[in-house]
């Protein structure tokens, strides 16, 4: 499958829109601030469109995965080769882009994201040509890595995320921006760093043979490392069950745990989330966490299904540990984005929980459960947005009563709300029913405890909803307005996914349903 | 002295000469260490720089190296000169800004 | 045509709810004629279903099945199934919502969020309707959580009042927490049986199939799934939610607290009988038997009207719960729906009084006197004759007394449990029956001798107060019919021979023989047996019940006061609801704020402190040595880096700026390195 | 005999071109009074002209003067990369106002500049001990003065003060050294004393002793731990354009140096093989010492470096961490590893004179060289905030930078040899660097400048040299295949 548009694929135009984007408001003086975020809006539209043309052209069947011909509007152009010099052989870096059924809702969730976060970043006032150039070049990055199929190219866009976060956390954010900026710099860093070392004794380790010459070529290639046949025979990480495999898996995997964020590697989270501003911890808790998951589905569990299945137990009992301490946490929270925060660990264990179970219904939910968080947390944190908006207070003992003075903010934030709560005929409900099922049918007594967590999730959602929106308004807050029009173009297309999802997903997960059971096939069958 | 003289078996071997020369190196060294004064450090430099001149000449006299080290001990002898120079030079305008010429003094630059 | 008109029957609510959001307030009168009179017609609907399908269909189970989602190879379906079981639920849902909108119309009037209230109500329909319709157990759980959110929205409905939200909060989080065991059910009988649909699960179990092959398993997940009925239906120990749900309109109450979506649990229990296992059986019998008297027991002391009315529901479906556990499936299912009419006649009667009550008192404006206290009631007879009457019919059927009728299936009840008796044992099911039919005559009528009978507590409340409106009264009468016996069965003093009983049978248990409990012959021959012995002793206590509250409160013969003191300790359990409320506040809720400040301390301390930790040790080792100077923090503030940052110092001490300190580090490493490699 | 000469001197043309260069400075500087910066055009049209005759080497393989120096790719490349920092260093100088006080004397300045290319050029293709010794003698006897250079200011002075002591007993000691290996193999000629050493010798305390006195010498001149003390003195002290030229060009020289000698002298010519690892000379554990001193300097560099203020401190300790990550593709003795610190040298260039250039424009317009006063500065000048992000992030080693690739490929090497104890502290220690370097980014941006503080302007000149700089450490970053091929086909001179 093939779309190209001026004879350039589609997904180089879905990755790279924001960066012509951001080129033109680089150009632009300072002043024409409105030219700016139009024009931010515009190439996060035409992603947004572009989604959509690849939501209809995707092929539901292919499996993708492993399986280099069966990815779809593929790209691959040699980009770094350097000839066969004795010692090496022939070195290979591919611009290699694909999506298969694990990326394409992911692609999906980003463009919709950073589509409502440029609208809600429309009053942000303070160097809008800074702002928008960064989050233009973060939408890059976060693209860039669900598309990227190629281990050094994922690792640039992985790491390319990282400064532009930094900035519009440090820059934009709240009083203690600047610790969170760095604690999540640090954080992420270090987890990078263990990335980096993992990739290149994967590099040396994976050779193909080039049908063409006959060379052996050393390749960043992700599908080629997942290849048994394609590691050199002595490589580090070459043969089953090595313990280097097992330290190369358990690097990864720490670099992935502090994005997600799973228990104990999460404490940068509410920091980052409480001190960004509301655009920046929409995109944070909607997009940039579900890269964690991401790439413990698209690196860990295919490239090294040996150590996935021996960490296993530990991978699913850290996610019942995030799911109920999460929540636990969350519900000590007086802080309404603190709060938020936590539950994002706390239903990000969910996901972990989900595809720790390695079978297809708990894949399909935990990948699900990616994509509804961040709709369901992005209206979360657009909610105490419009709220800090108006009060410049995030705290939850700072309102009550909002109801009477806000109904439409009201009924579109509980929705929310709700959908976080895992209410039934929201999408929250569908995946992590789906994540618990497939959990419960690999880990009896894990799974259980987990469930709890939706009672302690059903508190505090409920206590927050109590001391936010219900009670007698006091008399500092009578003087609130709904929502502006604008404000109501960014729930509006989120809520209306949390429902439509949430009454029928089959849409998403026809899409994933195939390279799923593939990918469970292709890891519990030690990657054979 | 006498005895000396007489006994005509003493023939200084390269070990003579390499002790000497490692004696000079130790007492070059030395004097870098421990002494404050500029300019006694820099004689502890040439000390330890005619160490090494002994120690090529002596090879040249008893190894086929023949005049490499020789040349080498030429070559040596200018450079030090040469760094003397300069070295002098450059202590000569730390007096001027510091008014001293002792190591212990001179560290504005530090940590 | 079958299978569209269920679909619209359920449908229509929720149109009903759509439209209600987005336009109630602009509607004229707000909308309550649209939402009243799209219920009349779902009514109408559900009662032609119930004559089509008891009439000509009467042994068919109807069903149709969709593809909701397919994940990996297994495919979810969605589906309607209508059997006698729904048809009847079906008309007793519509029926009790129809009329409590035609009451609420009066009662609700000008009410704040009025339109707000019916688009609820519409909710609360729908997903009703959805539990009573659903073929299938996941999307039963669905709409089971769906009634869950429409009570917590309609307890909350005055969410002003901190009680009211308290009360809303409290409902769900408890209701959750027997949701938790239903999905775990769930969970285990997907798994076992890849399907979610009743037909199917029964079938594999037909087939010999158990969940992780083992017959434990198969309780447990019985026993699961029997946990949300728990939460739902407001069973020990999980009943402490419903009497704060009192909080809500009265109307509410009357719907939702005592109609219908409590009876969801039974009705859960009643569809997933088949593959209840004997033990699972048992003990779903306890735990009704437990509630029927602890529920019992406290509603004796109460003095709010509702709060009796709440808890004597709670002990209704303590009733309902044993009856099914020990077998009596008909008996239970039809105490369920004789219960739906006469105990939402109790409440909307309540709320007639209350309404009076409310409307006296604000002519008086007297805001400190509690308008649900019965001490604060009396005579109030002659003000309101209709609702008096009414009010005595529908006590006279809870009561269980002749020609009502709730007095055929309590019978019914108590001669199922006689008989399990006289099957198994376990003596203590039937005589917890007989007692608590005995208490439940006893408060009943004390209420109503409180309310209605004696004289005023204040003449001037008595003189403020008059008959509610026709919009209130006419459900009133409606229900007060229906809780008459013959439209359950000719014969008032038995119910075996109506329509009912041929219309609902019990089904045939589909687990493995040793598991089974006594088949539908054997049982029904023992039912047959002791039938007559119970009839007569439930009359006979039921009559003992009413004759001691006239003696106590209407003759005052014997001093309540006294007896109160008799009573001592017991006394005072049932006054204070036997303390659950405050076991379960120190427990579970101290208890989890307990856990959750821990684990916010731990996180703030211990996770993030091992982060910035190392610089404590490092300040540690500072001190003792001395080298660290402490005005170095930089703007890092973060550990790691202060950590770094402390290391940094301590390098950079060696950076003394004396040239010949760094020669003497460099020989000294010369020697060092020297060493090394030799 | 002529023959041989002349075709020697054909080959030696570029450090000819320097020679002329110097002499033309002195000539000019005495003669031309009205033209201004006179002496750094002619430095510049030498360097150029020089840099030309390196080019038409490319791919020559020789040896000229009896063996005393070496005309092979390895070289040309090394020369092409002192080249092109000798301009960038130029031009900095034209436009520094430290210098611009001594402006009359600044024939000085260029003159001795043209010293040091010349000796660093020299120690690019030496091979023999002696040619060795003196290129580096040149080179550092030069930048003494360099260093000392603005000799108004107490700083300078004390710094080349510190610089000659420190490099005169370094240079003895590695004197002394480099005697006792002639001594025991009795030859100068690198190439003949792996020969010598080949052939199987006894003497292995005195060899590792002299090996050890040579890495004295050479450690100075790289700036590694332990023989680093040095460099931070002298860089604050010195004129920063000189900081930039010893942080930058004299690490290079003598890297190519230090490779040179330890992979021909040392190495085992049984295991040399093609698969591209070797093995040093049994006995002789210079590899190990070596590693141990990158580990060291990783460490101790960047740890040192989160606690210094001055912009120029700061990069010195930098730099001296960085030595400890080039070395490090030595020590593991791959042929993969020596390409990697040949890309590494090549992007650092770029870099590393980057983060100079921004501090020296800084410093022109404010006068500050404390970290803590460039506060605001990313608001008052955009451009050459963004610049120095791109710089600094490069530094740490953050895609999508060249100094990225730099790291990838020396961590992947050293990965690939099996040095993962080596790598693991490489790795941790990037991650410290982090702080440092997002330091400055944070006082550039995250705070704003004061009232009265003025946006900070550039003449285009200065932007263009600013992008010459950031663009290839922007492109090295998403392309690095030609320097890669470079970097490997300049290997090839050691003919695996």
């Amino acid at each position: 499958m093939e779309l190209q548009i001026f004879g350039i694929g589609i997904l180089t135009w879905i990755v790279f829109i924001p960066i012509v984007g951001m080129i033109t408001i680089l150009l632009l003086p300072d002043k024409n601030r409105n030219a700016i975020r139009w024009i931010a809006a515009i190439a996060t539209g035409i992603q947004v469109i572009l989604a959509g043309v690849i939501f209809a052209a995707f092929d539901r069947t292919k499996l993708g995965i492993n399986d280099a011909e069966s990815f779809q509007f593929m790209e691959k152009f040699s980009w770094i080769t350097v000839e066969a010099v004795p010692w090496v052989g022939r070195i290979e870096i591919n611009y290699f882009l694909g999506i298969d059924g694990l990326s394409v809702l992911m692609i999906i969730l980003t463009s919709i994201i950073a589509f409502i976060g440029v609208i809600s970043s429309w009053n942000i006032d303070k160097m809008v040509k800074g702002y928008f150039t960064l989050y233009l070049l973060l939408v890059t990055g976060m693209m860039g890595v669900f598309v990227a199929l190629d281990f050094f190219l994922f690792f640039i866009f992985w790491e390319v995320m990282l400064l532009p976060m930094y900035f519009l956390i440090g820059l934009w954010g709240g009083p203690r921006r600047e610790y969170a900026a760095i604690k999540f710099f640090l954080y992420t860093f270090v987890g990078g760093i263990l990335m980096l070392l993992t990739m290149l004794a994967l590099y040396f380790s994976v050779a193909y043979t080039d049908p063409a010459t006959g060379q052996s070529v050393h390749t960043f290639n992700i599908l080629h490392m997942m290849n048994p046949a394609n590691y050199v025979d002595g490589g580090l990480l070459s043969g089953v069950d090595t313990t280097w495999r097992y330290v190369a898996w358990m690097a990864l995997f720490i670099n992935f745990a502090i994005k997600i964020p799973l228990f104990p590697f999460h404490t940068w989270l509410p920091d980052a989330h409480v001190e960004a501003p509301t655009p920046i911890s929409v995109i944070l808790a909607g997009v940039l966490l579900k890269l964690g998951t991401y790439g413990l589905l698209r690196i860990n569990f295919p490239i090294f299904p040996d150590a996935t299945v021996y960490f296993i137990y530990f991978m699913a009992a850290l996610g019942m540990i995030s799911i109920i301490y999460g929540a636990f946490c969350a519900m000590a929270q007086d802080d309404f984005k603190k709060l938020i925060a936590y539950s994002s660990i706390s239903h990000m264990g969910i996901v972990v929980l989900g595809i720790a179970a390695l079978n297809t219904q708990g894949m399909v939910g935990g990948v699900l459960q990616m994509f509804n968080h961040g709709i369901i947390t992005a209206v979360l944190f657009l909610s105490v947005g419009v709220l800090y908006d108006r009060t410049q207070k995030r705290g939850l003992y700072d309102f009550g009563g909002i109801a009477n003075q806000m109904p439409k903010y009201t009924g579109l934030a509980m929705i929310g709300m709700f959908a976080a709560l895992g209410l039934p005929g929201l999408n929250g409900f569908v995946s992590e029913l789906f994540s618990f099922l497939g959990a419960f049918e690999a880990y009896k007594w894990i799974t259980i405890i987990s469930v709890t967590g939706i009672i302690i999730t059903a508190g505090y959602i409920l206590w927050t909803i109590q001391r936010v929106f219900l009670g007698e308004t006091p008399e500092k807050l009578t003087n609130l307005k709904d929502l502006t029009p604008r404000e109501i173009l960014m729930f509006v297309p989120l809520i209306v996914l949390i429902i439509l999802l949430g009454i029928y997903p089959s849409p998403a997960i026809e899409l994933m349903n195939s390279s799923l059971s593939h990918l469970v096939e292709f890891v519990t069958g030690g990657g054979l | 002295m006498e005895i000396l003289m007489n006994t005509t078996i003493f023939v200084p071997g390269l070990s003579h000469f390499l002790v000497v020369s490692a004696l000079l190196f130790s007492l070059g060294v030395m004097a870098v260490l421990s002494r404050r004064n500029v300019i006694m450090v820099l004689m502890g430099v040439e000390l330890i720089l005619n160490s090494a001149n002994i120690n090529l000449i002596a090879f040249s006299r008893f190894t086929e190296l023949s005049l490499d080290g020789q040349m080498i001990g030429l070559f040596v002898i200018i450079i030090a000169a040469a760094e003397a120079a300069v070295a002098l030079a450059i202590i000569l305008n730390v007096y001027n800004r510091f008014n001293t010429i002792n190591l212990d003094e001179i560290n504005l630059l530090k940590g | 045509m079958f299978i569209e008109l269920p679909l619209i029957i359920l449908l229509l609510p929720l149109l009903a709810f759509v439209l209600m959001i987005f336009f109630g307030n602009k509607l004229p009168r707000q909308g309550d004629w649209l939402a009243t009179g799209m219920m009349t017609i779902t009514l109408l609907l559900s009662i032609v279903l119930l004559i089509t399908k008891v009439g000509f269909y009467s042994s068919e189970t109807i069903t149709s099945n969709f593809d909701w989602v397919v994940v990996g190879s297994k495919s979810i379906g969605f589906g309607i199934m209508i059997d006698n079981l729904a048809a009847i639920m079906l008309v007793v849902v519509t029926l009790v919502s129809t009329l409590v909108h035609l009451f609420s119309m009066g009662y609700m009037k000008g009410d704040v969020r009025y339109s707000r209230y019916f688009a609820y109500l519409g909710l609360f329909s729908f997903s009703m309707l959805g539990i009573v319709l659903t073929n299938n157990i996941l999307l039963m759980y669905v709409f089971w959580e769906l009634v869950g959110i429409s009570s917590y929205l309609l307890i909350g409905h005055w969410y002003e009042k901190k009680s009211a939200s308290n009360a809303a909060n409290k409902a769900f989080i408890v209701n959750r927490v027997g949701d938790f065991g239903m999905f775990i059910g769930i969970l285990i009988l997907f798994i076992s049986f890849s399907s979610f649909t009743f037909e199917a699960i029964f079938e594999s179990i037909n087939a010999g199939q158990l969940p992780f092959g083992s017959e434990g398993w198969l309780t447990a997940a019985g026993i699961l799934i029997f946990c949300g009925a728990v939460g739902k239906s407001a069973q020990f120990p999980l009943h402490v939610w419903l009497p704060d749900a009192m909080e809500g309109p009265t109307p509410v109450s009357a719907l939702i607290h005592a109609a219908t979506m409590v009876a969801a649990g039974v009705y859960l229990v009643a569809r997933i009988f088949p593959m209840l296992t004997a033990d699972a059986l048992l003990v779903i019998a306890y735990i009704g038997a437990i509630t029927a008297l602890i529920a019992a027991t406290i509603a004796i002391t109460q003095f709010d009207i509702k709060k009796v009315l709440a808890y004597s529901t709670i002990s209704q479906l303590g009733y309902m719960i044993m009856a099914l556990g020990v077998g009596a499936y008909t008996a239970g299912f039809m105490h369920l729906v004789t219960h739906a009419a006469f105990k939402a006649g109790l409440f909307l009667g309540a709320g007639s009084v209350i309404f009076a009550m409310h409307a006296s008192l604000h002519k008086l404006h007297d805001h400190s006197t509690d308008a649900q206290d019965i001490r604060n009631m009396g005579g109030l007879k002659s003000k309101m004759p209709i609702t008096y009457w009414t009010f005595l019919i529908f006590t006279l059927a809870i009561s269980g007394i002749p020609l009502t009728s709730g007095f055929l299936s309590k019978d019914e009840i108590l001669a199922g449990t006689l008989a399990f008796s006289t099957l198994y044992g376990h003596w203590l099911l039937p005589l917890i029956g007989f007692v608590v039919a005995g208490l439940t005559a006893f408060y009943m009528f004390r209420l109503l001798i409180l309310t209605f009978h004696g004289k005023p507590v204040s003449e001037k409340i008595q003189n403020g107060v008059s008959e509610s409106p026709k919009v209130m009264t006419i459900p009133l009468m409606i229900l007060a019919a229906l809780s008459l016996f013959f439209f359950y069965s000719f014969n008032p003093f038995g119910a075996a021979s109506g329509w009912f009983y041929t219309a609902v049978e019990r089904p045939l248990s589909v687990v493995p023989e040793l598991l089974q409990p006594a088949t539908y012959a054997l049982f029904y021959e023992a039912v047959s047996s002791v039938h007559s012995t119970a009839m007569i002793l439930s009359i006979l206590i039921a009559a003992a019940g009413v004759l001691m509250a006239v003696a106590v409160y209407q003759w005052k013969k014997i001093s309540a006061d006294d007896l109160a003191k008799r009573a001592g300790f017991l006394y005072k359990g049932s006054v204070n609801k036997w303390y659950f409320d405050e076991v379960y506040n120190i427990v579970f809720v101290s208890g989890s704020h307990v856990v959750m400040r821990a684990l916010r301390w731990f996180d703030e301390t211990i996770i993030d402190g091992i982060v910035n930790g190392a610089a404590t040790v490092t300040k540690v080792f500072a001190s003792v040595s001395g080298w660290i100077d402490t005005n170095i923090v930089d703007g890092l503030v973060n550990g790691t880096a202060s950590t770094a940052n402390r290391a940094g110092g301590l390098l950079s001490h060696i950076q003394t700026g004396k040239v010949q300190t760094y020669l003497l580090f460099v020989l000294f490493s010369f020697l060092v390195l020297f060493v090394l490699i030799l | 005999m002529v023959e041989q000469t002349l075709h020697s001197i054909s080959l030696y043309l570029p450090e000819i071109v320097i020679v002329v260069t110097l002499c033309v400075i002195i000539v000019a500087d005495l003669l031309v009074k009205g033209i201004k910066q006179v002496a750094a055009w002619i430095m510049l049209a030498g360097l150029f002209v020089s840099g030309f005759f390196v080019m038409l080497q490319t791919g020559t393989t020789d040896s000229i003067f009896y063996d005393m120096a070496a005309v092979d790719p390895f070289a040309v490349f090394f020369k092409v990369l002192l080249i092109l920092t000798g301009i960038f260093i130029v031009l900095f100088s034209m436009k520094n106002t430290e210098l611009e006080e001594y402006s009359t004397r600044i024939g000085e300045y260029y003159m001795l500049f043209a010293g040091m290319m010349l000796g660093m050029m020299m120690m690019a293709g030496a091979t023999n001990l002696l040619l060795m010794f003196l290129a580096l003698e040149v080179t550092s006897i030069s930048s003494y003065v360099l260093a000392g250079y603005t000799k108004k200011s107490t700083r300078s002075s004390e710094g080349a003060m510190k610089y000659i002591i420190y490099g005169a007993v370094s240079s003895g000691i590695m004197l002394y050294g480099i005697s006792l290996l002639i001594g025991v193999t009795a030859s100068t000629d690198i190439y003949a004393i792996n020969e010598a050493l080949n052939a199987g010798t006894e003497q292995t305390l005195i060899l590792n002793l002299s090996v050890l006195m040579i890495i004295v010498g050479l450690g100075f001149k790289i700036a590694v731990v332990p023989f680093h003390f040095w460099a931070p003195d002298v860089y604050e002290g010195s004129p920063i354009t000189i900081a930039a030229l010893l942080a930058v060009a004299s690490k290079i020289a003598a890297f190519a140096l230090l490779i040179r000698f330890f992979s021909v002298t040392f190495i085992d010519s049984a295991g040399l093989s093609v698969t591209g690892t070797w093995s040093s000379i049994e006995g002789i554990h210079w590899d190990v010492l070596l590693g141990g001193m990158a580990a060291l300097a990783m460490i101790v560099g960047n740890l040192t470096a989160l606690r210094q203020d001055n912009i120029k401190r700061m990069l010195a300790y930098s730099s001296i961490a960085h030595a400890g990550y080039i070395l490090m593709g030595l020590v593991i003795l791959t042929s993969e590893g020596l390409t990697s610190v040949m890309v590494y040298l090549f992007i650092y260039l770029f870099m590393n004179l980057g983060a100079f250039y921004v501090a020296i424009l800084f410093m022109n317009k404010t006068g500050t060289e404390s970290i803590e006063g460039y506060k605001g500065f990313g608001h008052r000048s955009p451009l050459a905030g963004v610049a120095m992000t791109i710089f600094l992030v490069s530094l740490t080693g953050l895609p999508p930078t060249g100094g990225f690739v730099a790291k990838l490929y020396i961590f992947g090497a050293a990965i690939s040899a099996g040095w993962i104890w080596l790598v693991a502290i490489a790795g941790i220690t990037t991650v410290i660097s982090l702080f440092y370097y997002i330091r400055v980014v944070r006082n550039m941006y995250f705070f704003k400048p004061g009232e009265s503080d003025e946006a900070i302007t550039f003449d285009t000149t200065s932007k263009i040299i600013l992008f010459a700089l950031l663009i290839p450490t922007l492109l090295l970053g998403v392309y690095f295949q030609p320097v890669l091929e470079f970097a490997r086909n300049s290997m090839l001179m050691f003919g695996f």
